[in-house]
């Protein structure tokens, strides 16, 4: 019988194989057929591994694109790769959904009036050499706008502009991170982001800087402070002026408003320096320049308490290794380059340079501009000096403040060329569109930090007439100049890298991926005098005024470039679990005060800038705070800092007010509290579940050679999502929209649940538990839920009739219910993976450990004759985690790392009183 | 009166209901068949679109459509209750009552069991759940209640229809000389040929007692089973061992409320004021009210044992349950099923159908809110705090739910009509 | 040659009956026609007790069977677990057996009545013999038989 | 003996001479002695309950088989007073309870026994008030009913408190209801018992399958037999399915161990597999022997019953049981018979 049971499961897989191997998602699936033979190298049926970079953000990590008859159908990050080491995180999953977004520019198109008519490239690019000769001759300059560019590709631009007498503008990013550069040119000389070595400091105080979420390289850092945690005697101090993912997983958070970290560092600079600095002679005068302060009177300023202040001193003198990171809104406020410079001063004083502050290995910053550059190029543009203006990968309209007139000024220029995937707002206002390849479809390389070189290679053929970044600009450049290079992009790269690593390296970079070279150690020599300056130079006339209003980035959207993806308005924002927004975050007093409950629709207005928004009551957010993610708010009333010419995100002096009615955001939290369920027990819930002799009635089965488990580290797990992505895009999991939302029907089949005591925030990822007495199973009439061989808990779509009373039955609630036919527009259905079959409309759906991954292993397994090896292959949740915090394995297997975790002291499982004995162990976090 | 005469007066005033129905017969039966047709439009139109356009939330997943089966199943019980139960004890009111009952029965029976399949996420497979050997090669789950329900519900149709039918043999026999034209042929078939010789009745009146027989611990089975499509459930609200008793209690009593709600308007438009009198209202109205007592012991055993226990998810759900967003229906519901029939302890009040009528909604109105309460109440707050949710129907709900109303009246108006509405034979011989 | 009277009082259709039993005419030679059950009819003229009592016995025992067997055998056909609980898991399987118990009782005593009362008969579908409410013996002489 | 309960006021003395045995058991030296007396108590209690309801229950639905013993039932009122003695001697063992000690308002010492003590003395007094009226008055029904309800209320209190919370903090809503229909059943089977002693066979002229008193009683009694099945399986059923370790471990414990075991699965039979088919046949209602056969198994499926509820949680001292059961076993039939022989002379 167990035979046929197999076989007949096998049927379901393989059978849903084909089902979905043409990718349509409904009933009536029509079988691609081979008559024709399948493209060059592609194996129906068999996945390939693509390496390339995912350029959703500028932190240029690894990927692995996983390929299905010639599509890619999943990003995984690739193990060993200087950036992310195996990570990607939430966006990087998501950025599938770019590739395949059905509104992606499909050709160059050309403004006709209000609207674009679609023209051949060559017209394109002979309008644009005219107009770049025109200009020339009417006197104007021609320029070129782009996003934060590296590698091979900067250089093609710069190589291109001179060619072509373009003036190459500073590069735009919204987070430029002007602050820190500044302060390191004035005490260092060095203008750029120092590449921080986290992972060997066992002391780690950030200011501002969030950097599980957006900052520089998050998946990196994410890494880097799990691997400083595994190796025991580290501890993390966060300091910020709002609640952010980052603060709520350091080890302790303090909320300080911004321009006065200044203080709390200054304190810490001067203990720093007279008590341990002496030996690596410490200049004398920057302690002069030092504000008096003691303990208390920090404690005072910062309402950090006392005791607080003191033990964080203590504890950043104890430590050997200590490090301080300045950054984010800590920065991007009033005093900003003030706090950066305090902050780079300590890391001098504590001898941080040249190791755990590496500016060999810098982050490629230096290009990147500031905020008034673009004031500049705006106010050129106005004046009509602006011949061609280039806009490439950048969307200044949407992000710069509407005084800055940038998108009026836009039309004053000869013509504005905007190069981009999407319709977005600036493209919108241009008069040529260039469209340009997804990264995927791409030759290319980018050099996310000094001395690191990773891959762009295309998987896929481009899906619409699109060029990639390289190749458009060679294209410009061939017809303005009338000779390009000889071969395209490609050969150029080729060139390019056999230049740099030799033909041995090309092929290995190539094959790998990557390249990492070793730097010569950079020292850094301090300017004491300026130092000095700096720090005077930062009055208290630099604070924020309450109530305020933190513009922060979004781990969704980063700067809201992302926003476009729908999977991530799917994904709930982990700190409030809002899916589709956007909302304002207000404190817990604050709302008390003024009487304000979720979903509360109030004005937030500042000067002649006003904005309407939901709003959210934030656990954790200090009174008088509000905080909006950049996404939300088109040119947003940003000032320049008079200093560094970067961006001041803070908004002071806004006014909230309360319009009486309330508008309908999906908050899928039903409640932040625990209501005393031990979900992630405190010590008396562990004690009752200890005590709980299990009683069952039922004759026990036992799992002959696979029982599939999962341990999930709590301690590990910051809350981050792209498990939850991951998971969206393994198993074909729908994206529903948000009036499924507003009903709470979300479809993901993980979920990761915040809950707060005390303002402290802890995250419980929640998926099926595969429970080993699973009540979901006994009440489906049909057997459609039934538990396999292995232990898992699996569920037949096809047999499905939709009582729904699994769910019902199911004390985790992770059950899905299909309540419409789910489609994907074309091009997404091409995203599918044709491994798991797209659910029908009413049929129950949940997580099976990603069955189709476990039957791939045992397959393989199998031809070679053996057992599948513990860690051969995961689940793709757990191969996504940037911190490692889930471990899948066979936990029969009794060398099994998931095995060991499971027979931690930590462990436990949730809702134990049940008697349901899930598969999915839980580790306890262990905050101190 | 002659012997003879009377039982003529009998037959004529039974089967006068038959003769040609009135403008205001014509009208209800118009209305309440337009129910039917809206309710089968927008089921129409939701196995079109999914159970999306139903306002099924993430922990809601039963609703109003459960809420209508058990409603209507419990609406069924009576039917036999009366009929069989009372056979049994010898009760002699129940001659008064039966049919109406029994009718009732086979009609609720008819409506309720269609709530399972528009229920159903994919009712076009809804054959999944009968067990007959196919090429699908397996059987359906013995171990699902909903199983269980398929068997129950089945088997319960089944007794009920032949108890009815059986029931009326002699009266179509009866019938059969009153009417004319294609209805007495209808009748002549219908009643088997039957003479009564004294061989018939011998047997009749053995059958008649073994379907009682039957067809009583069939009563209580069905709506245990029922019951435990929520009690072996692990939901804190719906897994309790009382639910079993509570809940054919609660159908009994709900059963009974509406063969109130039948019959006062039907003695009234028939004038049968001879065969139904005032002490059978009182004493059908007994067992109202001592059902609605055992209903009230469940009540206050049910929320005491959740705060007895100290069991956090049990308490949870039952606070939510009181002071909820739905505590409106939870108290409603109280004060329609275990306050309201208490006035039925006054004796004038028991022989007044006026208030036996008010009596009766309001308890048919308090147990359908108590399947709402209990299903939708007990979903919305379970174990994991991060799910809990809220629900609101949607007029698809409403209208199919509306729907189902208009069909059982609808089969009920046309009972009314084509059927004697009394058991002849028996009201004959207790003259 | 039957010789038949009807009364339209039930009293004295029982008196006339009671008669004839005590005059001797043998039980089975008397068959009588009433427009509702007469209990004591069943008092006057000795008849053996009704056979349909066998079938609901046989009817429901042999539900109880089937019930049981089918829900054993279907599980065992192809055995999956669900919740742990053990394949052959009686006491849901009690539930389904005492259901068609019931069914195949009633409807075996159902079939049982038919059966024994000789319905439907056609003959009686078809006369047009009426008493209406009458009460009827009719009495068979004893040479044809 | 006899002639002894003739006497007036003998009844009254033997009463509290089984007190006072009683009394002195209990605070006796042995360990089970409180244990065995729990038992004797919820048996007795159940049982005396059960005649009066059952005999209430009959006037409600006038029932001519319960009708005819009803003087013989109602006999046994004064022992519900002894039973609230005896409840008062349970005081002491109410410290062992799981929850004793802990703070609560429901599971509270003083309260738990006054609230139980209260419904058995009310339960006394109704029953009076309704012995007080012949069965064929006006008021008797209401002051059935009035009796019926405290009966109802006490016996939910003895499954709850005295039992359920043994083994607290598990719950079963249904363990109340369950209690007093099971009472009614034993009440039944009294009558039966009492009908076959007083009034002997059936009187010959009866054809068997017709219906008589005696008969009546059986229908009632195969009819409870179902009804008690049904609970018991719709309890088993629900915590079987559910497998909540703290709701399974009360079955579990009581099927885990030998004797335990096989007297739960005495008590299926004794309550239901025997009664049921022994009163299945038209005949066997009539058949005295049967009928008392059926009787007997289900007063002692009783007894098994409540002994297999406290057997895990609580000690026993077969001694004392002995005594005590003897010394209420005694009296039940002093006073039953008594109450015989005064009806005899009456009539």
């Amino acid at each position: 019988m167990k035979r046929r049971d197999f076989l007949w499961l096998l049927g379901v897989v393989s059978g849903s194989t084909v089902m979905s191997a043409c990718g349509s998602p409904n009933r009536s699936a029509k079988f691609t057929s081979y008559l024709l033979p399948p493209e060059e190298g592609v194996v129906p049926g068999e996945a390939r591994f693509h390496p390339s970079t995912c350029t959703e953000c500028p932190a240029g990590c690894g990927v692995l694109a996983r390929v299905r008859e010639g599509r890619p159908v999943k990003l995984e990050g690739i193990p060993g790769h200087p950036v992310s080491d195996g990570g990607l995180c939430v966006r990087g999953q998501s950025s599938l959904y770019r590739l395949y977004h059905p509104e992606r520019l499909r050709g160059p198109m050309l403004r006709d009036g209000k609207t674009f008519r679609s023209i051949p490239w060559e017209e394109a690019f002979t309008r644009v050499s005219e107009t770049l000769k025109s200009s020339r001759e009417k006197g104007r300059k021609n320029l070129f706008l782009s996003c934060r560019t590296t590698g091979t590709l900067s250089r093609v631009a710069d190589a291109a502009c001179e060619r072509l007498e373009i003036g190459r503008l500073p590069e735009y990013e919204v987070y430029s991170h002007s602050a820190v550069k500044e302060a390191n040119a004035l005490l260092f000389g060095e203008r750029d982001v120092p590449h921080y070595r986290i992972e060997e400091a066992d002391f780690l105080l950030t200011v501002g800087a969030d950097l599980l979420e957006t900052y520089v390289t998050p998946v990196a850092y994410t890494r880097k402070i799990s691997t400083a945690q595994a190796g025991g005697d580290f501890l993390w101090y966060h300091v910020e002026p709002h609640m952010s993912l980052t603060g709520g997983n350091a080890d302790r958070r303090f909320t300080v408003t911004p321009g006065r970290e200044r203080l709390l560092l200054s304190f810490l600079l001067r203990e720093v320096a007279t008590r341990k600095a002496a030996q690596n002679g410490f200049p004398r005068e920057i302690l002069a320049a030092l504000p008096p302060a003691t303990a208390e009177s920090v404690a005072r300023d910062t309402g950090i308490p006392p005791e607080s202040v003191k033990e964080v001193a203590d504890r950043f003198l104890a430590a050997k290794r200590p490090l301080v990171i300045a950054g984010g809104i800590a920065t991007e406020s009033p005093g900003g380059v003030g706090t950066a410079a305090a902050a780079a001063l300590i890391q001098y004083a504590v001898g941080a340079f040249p190791g755990r502050v590496d500016f060999a290995g810098r982050e490629n910053y230096r290009n990147v501009g500031t905020l008034r550059d673009m004031e500049e190029l705006s106010a050129r543009m106005g004046r009509g000096e602006a011949g061609v203006v280039f806009l490439f990968r950048t969307n200044p309209v949407f992000s710069l403040p509407a005084r800055l007139g940038f998108r009026e000024n836009m039309k004053k220029a000869q013509l504005t060329v905007a190069m981009g995937e999407f319709l977005d707002e600036t493209v919108r206002e241009a008069d040529l569109v260039l469209p340009l390849s997804h990264s995927l479809e791409s030759w290319g390389d980018v050099e996310p930090r000094r001395g690191v070189m990773s891959l762009l290679q295309p998987v896929l053929p481009p899906l619409h007439d699109t060029l990639s970044d390289g190749d458009a600009l060679l294209g410009l450049l061939g017809s303005a100049s009338g000779k390009g290079p000889a071969g395209g992009y490609r050969d150029l790269l080729a060139a390019a890298w056999r230049k740099r690593l030799g033909e041995a390296g090309k092929a290995q970079f190539l094959e790998k991926g990557f390249v990492e070279e070793m730097l010569p150690k950079r020292p850094v020599s301090l300017d004491g005098r300026r130092a000095a300056d700096t720090l005077r130079s930062s009055t208290s006339a630099e604070e924020v005024r309450k109530p305020v209003l933190f513009l922060v980035p979004s781990i969704r959207t980063f700067d809201g470039r992302s926003r476009i993806l729908p999977l991530l308005s799917e994904i709930p924002d982990p700190l409030t679990t809002i899916t589709y927004g956007p909302w304002i975050s207000v404190s817990k007093e604050t709302a008390a005060r003024a009487g304000l409950r979720d979903r509360d629709e109030v004005t937030v207005a500042s000067g002649d800038w006003k904005a309407v928004l939901p709003v959210k009551v934030q656990p954790g957010l200090p009174g008088e705070v509000f905080v909006v993610y950049r996404d939300a708010i088109p040119a947003p009333p940003i000032r320049t800092d008079p200093r560094t010419g970067g961006p001041v995100d803070t908004i002071e002096g806004v006014r909230i007010t309360k319009t009486g009615k309330t508008i309908a955001i999906p908050i899928l939290s039903g409640s932040f509290s625990q209501q005393g369920r031990g979900l992630i027990p405190d010590p008396v819930h562990l004690e009752e579940e200890r005590r709980q002799k299990r009683w069952t009635l039922y004759p026990e089965h036992a799992h002959m050679e696979y029982q599939w488990a999962m341990a999930v580290d709590l301690g590990r797990c910051n809350g981050c999502a792209a498990c939850v992505a991951a998971c969206h895009i393994e198993n074909n999991v729908p994206v529903v929209g948000k009036r499924d939302h507003l009903k709470g029907r979300e479809m993901s089949w993980l979920r990761i649940e915040p809950f707060y005591e005390k303002g402290e925030v802890d995250f419980l990822p929640m998926l099926c538990q595969q429970c080993h007495y699973a009540p979901c199973e006994t009440v489906c009439p049909v057997f459609a839920a039934y538990h396999n061989p292995e232990g898992l808990n699996v569920q037949v779509y096809k047999r499905c009739v939709g009582t729904r009373y699994c769910s019902n039955n199911c004390p985790y609630k992770v059950r899905r219910f299909n309540w419409w036919q789910h489609r994907w527009p074309e091009p997404m259905d091409r995203m599918l993976n044709p491994d798991v079959p797209a659910r029908e409309v009413g049929v129950m759906e949940k997580c099976t450990f990603c069955i189709q991954r476990i039957r791939g292993g045992k397959d393989k397994a199998k031809d070679e004759g053996r057992k599948v090896r513990d860690g051969e292959f995961t689940t793709a949740c757990a191969q996504s985690c940037p911190t490692g915090a889930l471990t899948f394995g066979n936990i029969l297997d009794k060398e099994s790392k998931v095995y060991r975790l499971a027979h931690s002291e930590r462990a436990y499982r949730v809702f134990e009183t049940l008697g349901t004995v899930p598969s999915i162990h839980y580790l306890r976090g262990g905050k101190t | 009166m002659e012997n003879a005469e009377k039982y003529a007066k009998v037959d004529r005033d039974i089967l006068a209901a038959m003769k040609k129905p009135g403008r205001v017969y014509l009208a209800g039966l118009a209305f309440t068949a337009s129910l039917v047709a809206i309710g089968g439009i927008l089921w129409a139109y939701q196995v079109r679109n999914g159970l999306g356009v139903a306002g099924y939330t993430h922990p809601v997943k039963w609703a109003i459509y459960i809420t209508n089966f058990v409603f209507w199943v419990g609406i069924a019980h009576s039917g036999t209750l009366i009929s069989a139960v009372l056979y049994l004890f010898r009760a002699r009111y129940r001659t008064s009552f039966n049919r109406a009952a029994e009718a009732m029965t086979v009609f609720a029976l008819m409506v309720a069991g269609l709530f399972p399949l528009i229920h159903l996420g994919r009712s076009w497979v809804f054959y999944f759940l009968i067990p007959y050997p196919t090429q699908r090669q397996i059987w359906v789950n013995f171990r699902s209640p909903l199983i269980w329900d398929v068997f129950a519900v089945g088997t319960y149709f089944t007794v009920s229809l032949v108890f009815f039918y059986v029931g009326m043999i002699p009266d179509f026999a009866a019938a059969k000389r009153y009417a004319e034209g294609i209805r007495k042929k209808v009748f002549t078939i219908l009643s088997l040929g039957w003479k009564g010789t004294d061989k018939e009745w011998r047997h009749y009146g053995m059958l008649y007692l073994f379907l009682a027989a039957f067809a009583t611990p069939l009563v209580a089975s069905v709506h245990s089973v029922v019951s435990w499509d929520f009690a072996m459930s692990i939901v804190p609200g719906w897994h309790t061992t009382i639910f079993a008793p509570y809940f054919v209690a609660g159908a009994i009593f709900s059963g009974t409320a509406m063969v109130i709600t039948l019959v006062v308007p039907l003695r009234k438009a028939m004038n049968l004021h001879e065969y139904i009198t005032d002490d059978h209202f009182e004493s059908i109205a007994k067992i109202l009210l001592f059902t609605s007592l055992i209903v009230s012991y469940s009540y206050i055993i049910e929320f005491g044992m959740a705060s007895y226990g100290g069991n956090v998810f049990e308490m949870g759900s039952f606070r939510y349950r009181a002071l909820g967003e739905f505590r409106y229906l939870t108290w409603t519901m109280i004060f329609c099923n275990s306050l309201v029939p208490l006035t039925l302890f006054a004796k004038r009040l028991r022989r007044n159908t006026t208030c036996l009528l008010v009596v009766s909604i309001l308890v048919n109105v308090g147990m359908w809110l108590e399947r709402f309460v209990i299903i939708v109440t007990s979903l919305a707050h379970d174990y994991d705090p991060y799910v809990w949710g809220t629900y609101r129907p949607t007029f698809v709900e409403v209208g199919i739910s509306l729907g189902s109303f208009g069909l059982f009246f609808t089969l009920y108006l046309l009972f009314v009509k084509n059927l004697p509405v009394l058991s002849i034979s028996e009201i004959k011989e207790h003259i | 040659m039957v010789d038949r009277m009807i009364f339209e009082d039930r009293d004295r259709f029982l008196e006339e009956l009671r008669r004839l039993v005590r005059d001797g005419v043998p039980g089975e030679r008397i068959r009588v026609i009433t427009p509702f059950g007469v209990p004591e009819v069943g008092e006057i003229l000795p008849r053996k007790r009704s056979k349909v009592r066998f079938f609901a016995l046989v009817g429901a025992a042999s539900g109880t069977v089937t019930g049981f067997a089918f829900t054993i055998l279907t599980s065992l056909s192809w055995p999956l677990i669900v919740g742990g609980k053990p394949i052959v898991s009686i006491p849901p399987f009690i539930i389904i057996a005492f259901a068609l118990t019931i069914l195949f009782g009633a409807l075996s005593s159902f079939a049982g009545f038919l059966l024994f009362s000789r319905l439907p008969s056609l003959r009686g579908i078809l006369s047009e013999e009426e008493y209406g409410n009458a009460f009827v013996i009719l009495v068979e002489d004893g040479e044809r038989r | 003996m006899t002639a002894f309960l003739e006497k007036k006021g003998g009844l009254a003395v033997l009463i509290a001479a089984a007190g006072a045995l009683l009394a002195f058991v209990s605070l006796g030296p042995s360990p089970g002695k409180a244990g065995s007396l729990l038992l004797a108590f919820l048996f007795f209690v159940a049982v005396v309950e059960g005649c009066i309801a059952a005999a209430a229950a009959g006037a409600m639905v006038n029932a001519r088989g319960v009708g005819s013993v009803r003087k013989e039932l109602l006999s046994v009122a004064p022992l519900l007073l002894l039973s609230s003695f005896l409840l008062l001697l349970l005081i002491p063992f109410v410290d062992s309870y799981p929850w004793a000690g802990k703070p609560g308002i429901w599971l509270r010492k003083d309260f738990f026994i006054g609230r139980n003590l209260a419904f058995l003395l009310l339960a006394y007094v109704t029953a009076r008030r309704f012995a007080a009226v012949p069965a064929d008055e006006e008021g008797t029904k209401v002051r059935a009913a009035t009796y019926l309800f405290v009966f109802v209320v006490s016996q939910s209190l003895a499954a709850f408190d005295l039992v359920m919370s043994l083994e607290y903090p598990w719950v079963s809503t249904l363990l109340g209801g369950y209690f007093f229909i099971e009472a009614l059943y034993g009440g039944f089977a009294v009558s039966a018992i009492l009908y076959l002693l007083l009034h002997g066979r059936p009187p010959a002229d009866q054809t068997p399958g017709s219906r008589s008193d005696l008969s009546d009683l059986s229908i009632l009694m195969f009819g409870f037999s179902l009804l008690w099945a049904g609970l018991f399986f719709a309890q088993y059923l629900t915590i079987w399915y559910g497998n909540l370790p703290e709701e399974v471990g009360f079955i579990a414990r009581r099927l885990s161990t030998s004797p335990l075991r096989e007297l739960s699965v005495a008590i299926l039979f004794l309550l239901f597999f025997i009664p049921f088919p022994a009163l299945l046949s038209t005949r066997a209602k009539t058949n005295p022997y049967l009928v008392s056969a059926a009787s007997l198994s289900i007063l002692s499926g009783i007894l098994v019953e409540r002994y297999v509820l406290l057997a895990p949680v609580v000690r026993f001292s077969p001694a004392a049981l002995a005594i005590d059961f003897s010394c209420l076993l005694l009296v039940f039939v002093a006073v039953v018979y008594k109450r015989s022989r005064g009806s005899d002379r009456e009539t």
